[in-house]
């Protein structure tokens, strides 16, 4: 297992399957598989997108999300995890962004992509760009509600389920 | 010396993605950023007065107070918008 | 849409790539998309796993399933969901299920997919029956933890989030 | 006339997987059950006295109180475990 890429930021776009495939490859003590995928919509902030460009911090990023790995690595019981980030120039309906996590049972899995994929969005350095249809950009602005869904990680253990 | 490094419309608004500045002068981050906001209002706005400034030192998560030391890259960007 | 089989009770192994670009076929405002595959296992409760033969009741589970894949999408906002339960004969590291969903924000799709797994474990009619390597066979125990699971959902509305 | 369907370890305890009954007699699930425990001591246990059983009337979850009326079809199984 020691040379499967836990991590890549790449401009090319990925195979659920086959990354799903690695994910899993030499574990039998797998009962489940829980993958998240970010996809570009075509509509933002209610303006039509033509093209998502997606900026990155070489090093850091990928730093940040072996770090946000690790930490669900502590949190949880998992036998395996992923994340792939495309960078450049996107389309709507392209995928961005790829989280998945094995575990034994299910509720690991579902915790810890969802953990994942809130740090990410606060903590891993990306920037996206959208451009319209009449060729004018912006800068996507940063969500307050993504701050909030990483905080309430930061509340002690609990058993509870959100409802 | 200290690499300084700039992203996303911080590097737009101020026409830069990078740049080298003495190490001697500055002790810390906040220091960095004082004597670059010298260089202009564009320039005080988006770094020394702005609450979305984020910033970061060999890759780590850092603060005006961050010490520095030759060779330290320091990195400025705007909240993150990935995922 | 109205083609788009929602539920899907086969023999067959299923493609994870083919069914998400199905789910995803024609919705354009899709952000997220959440899947779960839960696998066989070689282990349970301690023994080595040869065969996992999954019995269903024709008719009930498929009816059992769309009412599940409704209350998520009454409870929450999405764009689309699936869900594909195989029957019959597998062996350690076969795919048996699949939910999958789409939203316009991922809190809808982490949610739902969770939501429609714990109540599948506990309201579809399936049973799974295991063979050991000397041959003996052993019905599976339903688990009080996956009633808990399903439990946690009843309580009222709020935003907590598991920690 | 009223289907009987038996699944997964009823099924094979029992030694069928379905049959039929008339349905004149039986005004409630707990009426068959009641009939179908004087086959004997096996039939007693997995269905009459078991805690686990689960009941489907007409593909819905019903229970011993609910009412019965001719071509109703009803099955009997433990607690499930697919997923």
């Amino acid at each position: 297992m020691s040379e499967f890429p836990f991590v890549k930021v790449q401009k090319e776009d990925f195979d659920l399957t086959t990354e799903i495939n690695a994910l899993r490859k030499g574990h039998k003590d797998i009962g489940a598989v829980v993958s998240f995928v970010g996809t570009v919509r075509d509509i933002n902030e209610g303006d039509d997108i033509s093209v998502l460009k997606l900026e990155h911090y070489p090093g850091m990023t990928e730093k940040a999300l072996e770090t946000i790995r690790l930490q669900a690595h502590e949190r949880w019981s998992l036998q395996s995890s992923m994340i792939i980030h495309r960078i450049g120039e996107m389309m709507p309906c392209d995928q961005i962004v790829l989280v998945a996590v094995s575990s034994r049972h299910r509720e690991a899995a579902f915790e810890a992509a969802h953990f994942i994929m809130d740090y990410l969005k606060t903590n891993a350095p990306f920037w996206k760009k959208e451009t319209f249809p009449n060729g004018e950009t912006r800068w996507v602005d940063a969500r307050i509600s993504d701050k909030e869904a990483e905080a309430r990680w930061h509340q002690p253990l609990n058993k509870e389920k959100p409802a | 010396m200290l690499e300084i490094l700039y992203f996303a419309n911080f590097r737009e608004v101020l026409g830069q993605s990078q740049e080298t500045l003495p190490s001697d002068n500055f002790k810390t981050v906040g220091c960095v950023l004082n004597a670059l906001a010298e260089r202009g209002e564009q320039w005080k706005m988006a770094l020394a007065e702005n609450n979305n400034l984020q910033i970061a030192v060999n890759h780590d998560v850092a603060d005006r107070a961050t010490a520095l030391k030759a060779g330290d890259e320091i990195a400025f960007f705007p909240p993150v918008t990935g995922g």
